[in-house]
């Protein structure tokens, strides 16, 4: 089968991510990036555990995060993460339109989500004179919360790459992986901030 | 000649190895540019034994020593050892497991440019006003202190580099895992890919920690971030543990691949099957796992405390058990053999008793209280020489010997592989020996000079004569290379004879597409039970047909270029104002790349049933 | 009967390896001849750790031998087919547990000692009276060393004073980047690091430390700069009535310039600006911070001038000189005008004077 | 090719966007609980009725169920052909772990 065949829902596989062996390469590749990442973040995690509360003097994490903000954000990241599911679905049934309008859904819902962040750092930058240079506090979280920030960022151009690549042509077994892997992407980025909210912000309330 | 080898000029040439997915090139491209290194390291080695030749030598000064010794241990570990490892890995891996080519040849490629402009980058220092000179652990307080921008230059560099060796790692976990022949289950896979797949998986887990460390160093440096600051509440020790959470692996990542090249060719010449293969296979995974857990025997007199010293101790020394099982399997694998004491063979052989000697002082140095007097000496440097040069060169010298025929199709001549040997073996135990002494006797590590009268002038010129004899060793082995790539034996398939594995079932150097047809593997030693049902090569799991081939791409060595680019931006950015500009260049280059290659579809082509039919009869034939 | 056999036989490969191993290195700087209950028992640990690694590489060197001269191919064996075994599970058990064993033989003390060497109770207890524990800060710096004795009040630098016969405790820090503080004969190394002070005791042996000479050596073990190499200080054993003695001397002395030439090098001292970094008193009641540079208090007594040279005029004047000529990087290089013969003369001779033991 | 089925596509089709379509509606009740616990999380901590030393495992235990169910719902690993990635990923999650332990238990200073 040729990976650019033109397929019909009825020749489309029921895994189309893992039905050739470029496929199956990506998906598995993809899955061991995974692995080294969780100890990426694990080490960025660590770090501010052991730095949490070196303020410097400056403002501490009770006084500066505000849980509805939070808030917000994680049920922005959270519902996007549902969106790449309703895209995946999408896929799997070779409803290409409907699955772009998921993906679509998705980036949208991720940029919501980066423009609070960048909302709140700009606040503590500017109220409390908390930068990524006043503490090792300030060090550790800009650097744990930002390099999130950053995979964000990554793979909303990623996926809008990915979406206008394919706009035209349509589905097939060669985009078909490329697909799935961002979706998984997506959802790890959800997975790490679930720990963001958890040990920086929430047990940043407790102090 | 084949159809598909017509000569080609020197440009042609150059541009195929630049542009190489093929991962027999780009071995050779490892091969080249960490055998550079190496003796780059080797070098600095010597520049360092002949300062320490005699005390109050002036020979180089105190900064100079602290630079060159800095860049001996990076050089040799990141750019020397680990990249030949890559090279060998890349050319036999795929081979070995009946695979025409790895997962992902463009990644491959692109590992290997960016170890390559990392490695560039890391040596620009000694251009640019001073190298790195806080040592190869970069401990965070020396190293924020150090002037200028040696240490720039390490961190940068090594974050480039570090990060095409995640790309390898990965690349190899996926090969391994999905591109194995029919037949060539987990448990029939040759010791050198079972080592390399520990080993890689060691790399997945063992690198990020080591970027997160270059980056936050980095910050702190280029930024003025303070997570190494202690006036900004700071902590130098959380640099010391992310750097050993990597580093403790990283000995692990070297030494496991050499583990596997002795564990092929022991078998090999001693025309008997590896003694105990799944305690093999088992004792592997077990030191990939506790490697992990053992990092903090590097820092027992940081002042962590008797609980945590105690726990790392005692974890420390549970490694002694499954590497035992190695060091016996081997010698019981020669037990009852009929031992052919080629080249590779003597280094193998000769490994032996000096790693034991190198890893029971590992254990030594895991007694944590005892370590508080070994920690920081040169019982510390006599120990890991002789793990590291012991085992993990002489693996690669072993190697090498071993493999030459394969990747360049003539073998390597066995009289002065024989010299080198008896220079370099010699040479090794007269520098490295004496150093147990010296350490205990109260000499520290890192030290550019050492004072008269203190009962060290002995010890240190006789480890200086044997580092000399080492060089003659290497400039013996150099020679050997340009005289046998002249006049060489032309290499058959099976180059030595009674070959076990896949990769002696194929013509050398090994066709780009290595197997006509995909081998059917019916046992551990593939080759060898073919050979004992009295088969010629393998047997073919499919039919002739067409053979897909990835395409070659210059991208690779682009995108690698545009970080060492932006790295130069980062460098500079506080005290020249084309800091920024070249930051956003360099990485615009990196990002377009990235961008081109995900919308530019490669399909990659193929190779028609027809040509391989014309194609010279002995290539990949057997398969 | 059997039994204490092979105990007399463990004991006669102890004292073997003992005697091999203590004719290594200078008494007054080598691990190999310890002089002191932490160096001791550190030692006893080496001689088992080696003992064990002995026996291992023994058996396979043994092992190894046998097996290479044994089964090397001979003529005409060229197309002999050796037995394909396996593997052989019982011997696959018996090179497991047996490395267990040995393991577990050396972990036990290693465990037990781990902890004792880190009981620093006696230190941390409140209200410790001085007579308890002696007690000395560590400060580390860019190749000097300063030591504190809080509870007299007193500073040194260069040159530890300890008495005998008693467990020194110390707290460890680091002022600029990290070193380490090791006393080879005395016991193992501690690091001093730049935020977190950590404590250690050792115990000086009089006896041995008579036989060692004046002095043991003491030296940086962790890589800080250039002058890495030459981060060496001195550490004098008393008794503890001496000791005693000497830091109420210390308590009470005064740097006094007896001849013309050095009271015309006090004034130069005030004048070069030395005295903005250098103490010439033991009682320096200045904070951590301010005290960039040796106390210079007991400067005449020393045997080192800045850890390494000769206590010379010679070397003090060229010191005074050049000091980058002998500590690449140091930092006092340039921190103070240039000074003439004279003026280096007077200095010399001021400096040379300054003592605080009544002898 | 990767059609395991019964070789009759508009039955399989059929089979498949059935199948597809109740893995859909596990996924959206995965989705409520994560919200669900996540709400929980919040109030937890925004509550100050709860004693504070059960405040912070409680919700590390919250993130770690809403971890579970990502990984195995919306990532997919409860189904089959994802041993390897879940031998990896655990692996990642052990030596993270051992990371995050080491550095909340012995750098206090
Ligand atoms: C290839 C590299 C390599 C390898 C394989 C090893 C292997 C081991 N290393 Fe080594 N090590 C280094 C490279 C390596 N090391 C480097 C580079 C450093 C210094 C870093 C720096 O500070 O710059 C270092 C430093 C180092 C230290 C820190 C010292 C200090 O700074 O104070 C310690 C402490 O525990 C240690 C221990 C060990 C142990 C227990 C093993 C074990 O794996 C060894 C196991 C092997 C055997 C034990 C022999 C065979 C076994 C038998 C025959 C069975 C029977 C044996 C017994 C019962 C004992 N190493
Ligand atoms: C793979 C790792 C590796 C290898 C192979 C070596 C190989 C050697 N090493 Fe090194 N070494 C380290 C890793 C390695 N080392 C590390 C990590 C450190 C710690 C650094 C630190 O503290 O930060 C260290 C430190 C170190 C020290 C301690 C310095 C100090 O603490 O002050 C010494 C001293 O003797 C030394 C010596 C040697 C010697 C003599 C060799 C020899 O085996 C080298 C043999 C090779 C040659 C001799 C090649 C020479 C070739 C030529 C001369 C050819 C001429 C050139 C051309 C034709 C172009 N090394
Ligand atoms: C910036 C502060 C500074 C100034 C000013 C300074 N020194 Fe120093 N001095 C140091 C430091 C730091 C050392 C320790 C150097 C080392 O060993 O690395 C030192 C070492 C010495 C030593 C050797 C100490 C020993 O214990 O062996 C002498 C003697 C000395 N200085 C005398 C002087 C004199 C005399 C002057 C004035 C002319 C002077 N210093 C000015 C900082 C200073
Ligand atoms: Cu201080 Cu080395
Ligand atoms: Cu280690």
């Amino acid at each position: 089968m040729h990976v650019e065949e033109k397929l019909t829902a009825e020749t489309f596989p029921a895994s189309p991510e893992k039905s050739t062996l470029e496929g199956k390469n990506k998906f598995l590749g993809f899955w061991l990036f995974l692995g080294g990442e969780t100890v990426l973040f694990a080490s960025l995690f660590a770090t501010f555990l052991a730095l949490r509360n070196s303020d410097n003097g400056g403002a501490t994490t009770q006084e500066m995060f505000e849980l509805p903000l939070v808030f917000a954000a994680t049920m922005l990241l959270l519902t996007s993460s549902l969106t790449s599911v309703y895209a995946m679905y999408h896929m799997k049934n070779f409803q290409f339109k409907k699955m772009q309008l998921w993906m679509g859904i998705t980036v949208l819902l991720g940029a919501a989500f980066l423009a609070l962040e960048i909302y709140e750092f700009n606040h503590y930058i500017h109220e409390y004179k908390f930068t990524i240079t006043s503490s090792a506090l300030g060090s550790a979280f800009y650097t744990l919360v930002g390099t999130h920030g950053a995979h964000v960022a990554f793979g909303l151009l990623w996926i809008t790459t990915l979406m206008v690549r394919n706009a035209k042509r349509g589905l097939n077994l060669y985009n078909a992986p490329k697909y799935y892997v961002a979706s998984l992407y997506w959802h790890f980025i959800d997975v790490v901030w679930v720990f963001i909210f958890t040990v920086v912000y929430l047990m940043g309330m407790v102090g | 000649m084949s159809t598909l080898t017509q000569k080609k000029g020197f440009g042609a040439v150059l541009w195929d190895y630049l542009t190489t997915v093929d991962h027999k090139k780009i071995a050779i491209l490892y091969l080249v540019s960490g055998g550079f290194f190496f003796l780059v390291g080797g070098l600095e080695a010597m520049l360092i034994r002949i300062q320490l030749a005699v005390p109050d030598n002036d020979f180089i000064s105190a900064g100079l020593y602290n630079e060159v010794l800095t860049m001996h241990g990076t050089t040799m570990i990141f750019l020397a050892a680990m990249p030949l490892i890559f090279g060998f890995m890349n050319a036999v891996v795929p081979i070995q497991i009946g695979a025409r080519d790895v997962a992902f040849p463009f990644l491959n490629s692109l590992g290997f440019w960016l170890f390559f402009f990392g490695g560039l980058f890391l040596n620009m220092g000694w251009f640019l006003g001073g190298a790195p000179d806080a040592g190869w652990t970069n401990y965070a307080s020396l190293a924020l202190n150090s002037p200028g921008h040696g240490i720039d230059f390490y961190l940068l560099g090594l974050q480039i580099s570090g990060f095409g060796t995640l790309i390898a790692g990965i690349n190899f976990l996926a090969t391994i895992i999905n591109m194995r022949a029919p037949g060539m289950t987990y448990m029939r896979m040759p010791l050198f890919t079972w080592t390399t797949f520990v080993a890689s998986a060691l790399i997945l887990f063992a690198f990020p920690p080591l970027t997160v460390g270059l980056a936050i160093m980095m910050f702190d440096r280029v930024f003025g971030t303070g997570f190494f600051v202690p006036e900004l509440g700071g902590n130098t020790i959380i640099w010391e543990h992310l750097f050993w959470i990597f580093g403790h692996p990283e000995v692990y990542i070297l030494i496991l691949p050499a583990f596997g090249i002795f564990s092929d060719v022991l078998p090999h010449f001693s025309k008997k099957r590896l003694f105990g293969y799944s305690s093999m296979v088992f004792a592997t995974v077990l030191i990939g796992f506790l490697g992990f857990m053992v990092w903090a025997h590097h820092m027992f007199t940081t002042g962590l405390g008797p609980i945590a010293n105690a726990i790392f101790a005692v974890a420390t020394m549970a490694i002694a058990v499954p590497t035992g099982i190695k060091i016996f399997n081997w010698m019981f694998t020669m037990w009852g053999g009929s031992i052919r004491f080629t080249v590779p063979m003597i280094w193998s052989v000769a490994f032996i008793p000096t790693f034991v000697m190198g890893g029971v002082t590992g254990i030594m140095l895991a007694a944590a209280p005892t370590d508080y007097q070994y920690h920081d000496t040169y019982f510390v440097v006599a120990h890991f020489h002789y793990v590291i040069v012991g085992g993990v060169v002489m693996g690669l010298f072993a190697g090498l010997h071993y493999w030459w025929p394969k990747m360049f199709g003539k073998m390597l001549g066995e009289k002065l592989g024989v010299v080198t040997f008896v220079l370099f073996f010699t040479g090794f135990h007269l520098t490295f020996f004496i150093q147990h002494f010296l350490g205990l006797m109260g000499m520290p590590r890192r030290i550019f000079t050492f004072l008269p009268g203190q009962g060290l002038e002995m010890g240190n010129l006789i480890s200086t004569v044997g580092a000399f004899l080492m060089a003659a060793g290497t400039i013996v082995l150099l020679w050997n290379i340009i005289i046998s790539s002249i006049k060489g034996e032309k290499a058959a398939g099976d180059a030595w004879g009674d070959g076990r594995n896949l990769e002696w079932a194929v013509s050398s150097p090994a066709p780009e597409y290595n197997f006509k047809q995909t081998p059917l593997v019916r046992g551990l030693d593939a080759l060898w039970v073919e050979r004992m049902e009295g088969n010629k090569g393998m047997t073919p799991a499919e039919p002739l047909g067409d053979i897909h081939m990835p395409n070659g791409s210059i991208l690779p060595l682009i995108m690698s270029f545009g970080l060492f680019v932006a790295a130069f931006g980062l460098l500079y950015h506080s005290e020249h104002a084309w800091g920024i500009p070249v930051v956003i260049i360099g990485f615009g280059i990196t990002l377009g790349c990235m961008f081109l290659r995900s919308i530019i579809d490669d399909h990659g082509y193929h190779i028609h049933k027809e040509d391989l039919m014309n194609d010279d009869n002995d290539k990949g034939v057997k398969a | 009967m059997e039994k204490r056999l092979t105990k007399f036989r463990l004991v006669a490969v102890f004292a073997m390896l003992t005697l091999v191993l203590a004719g290594c290195g200078e008494p007054y700087l080598s691990a190999l001849q310890p002089a002191g209950e932490v160096a001791d028992m550190q030692y006893s640990l080496m001689i088992l750790s080696t003992l064990i690694m002995v026996i291992v590489i023994a058996v396979v060197t043994v092992i190894f031998i046998y097996v290479v001269v044994k089964f090397r191919q001979r003529k005409g064996e060229e197309n002999k087919i050796p037995e394909q075994v396996e593997g052989s599970h019982k011997l696959e058990i018996i090179w497991t547990v047996i490395p267990i064993l040995l393991l577990l033989v050396l972990a036990v003390p290693v465990v037990s000692a781990t902890f004792e060497l880190a009981d620093v109770k006696a230190m941390d207890k409140k209200d410790r009276k001085p007579e308890d524990a002696v007690v000395v800060n560590v400060r580390a710096n860019l190749y000097w060393w300063e030591f504190e004795y809080p509870d007299y009040g007193i500073i040194t630098s260069q040159d530890l004073v300890v008495p005998t016969d008693e467990r020194v405790y110390f707290n460890l820090i680091a002022s600029d980047v990290k070193h380490s503080f090791w006393v080879p004969s005395a016991g193992g190394k501690m690091d001093t690091n730049t935020e977190n002070v950590n404590k250690f005791w050792l115990n000086f042996d009089g006896n041995r430390a008579e036989q060692a000479g004046e002095y043991f050596y003491g030296k940086c073990a962790e890589l800080c700069g250039p002058s890495h190499a030459l981060m060496d200080f001195k550490v004098e054993t008393k008794s503890k009535e001496e000791f005693v003695q000497w830091a109420e001397e210390m308590k009470n002395a005064k740097a006094v310039a007896s001849s013309d030439l050095a009271k015309e090098g006090e004034k130069l001292f005030q004048e070069k600006s030395c005295i903005g970094c250098h103490a010439v008193t033991p009682v320096d009641e200045r904070p951590e911070q301010a005290r960039t540079a040796p106390n210079l208090a007991s400067f005449g007594e020393r045997s080192r001038v800045a850890g390494i040279l000769p206590h010379n005029e010679e070397n003090i004047r060229n010191w005074l000189k050049d000091p980058e000529q002998y500590k690449p990087g140091n930092k006092m290089t340039k921190t103070y005008p240039e000074l003439n013969d004279q003026e280096l003369d007077a200095l010399t001779e001021y400096l040379s004077g300054l003592k605080v033991e009544a002898k | 090719m990767a059609n395991q089925n019964s070789g009759n596509p508009k039955v399989d089709l059929a089979y498949r966007r059935k199948k597809n379509k109740e893995d859909m509606k596990y996924q959206v009740v995965t989705f409520a609980l994560m919200i669900f616990l996540t709400v929980v999380a919040f109030v937890a901590i925004g509550y100050d009725g709860i004693a504070e030393w059960f405040k912070i495992p409680f919700i590390l235990l919250l993130a770690v169920v809403q971890v579970i169910f990502q990984l195995y719902y919306f990532m997919h690993m409860s189904h089959k052909g994802h041993e390897v990635p879940a031998l990896f990923l655990y692996s990642g999650i052990g030596v993270a772990f051992l990371t995050v332990l080491a550095f909340v238990t012995i750098i206090w200073w």
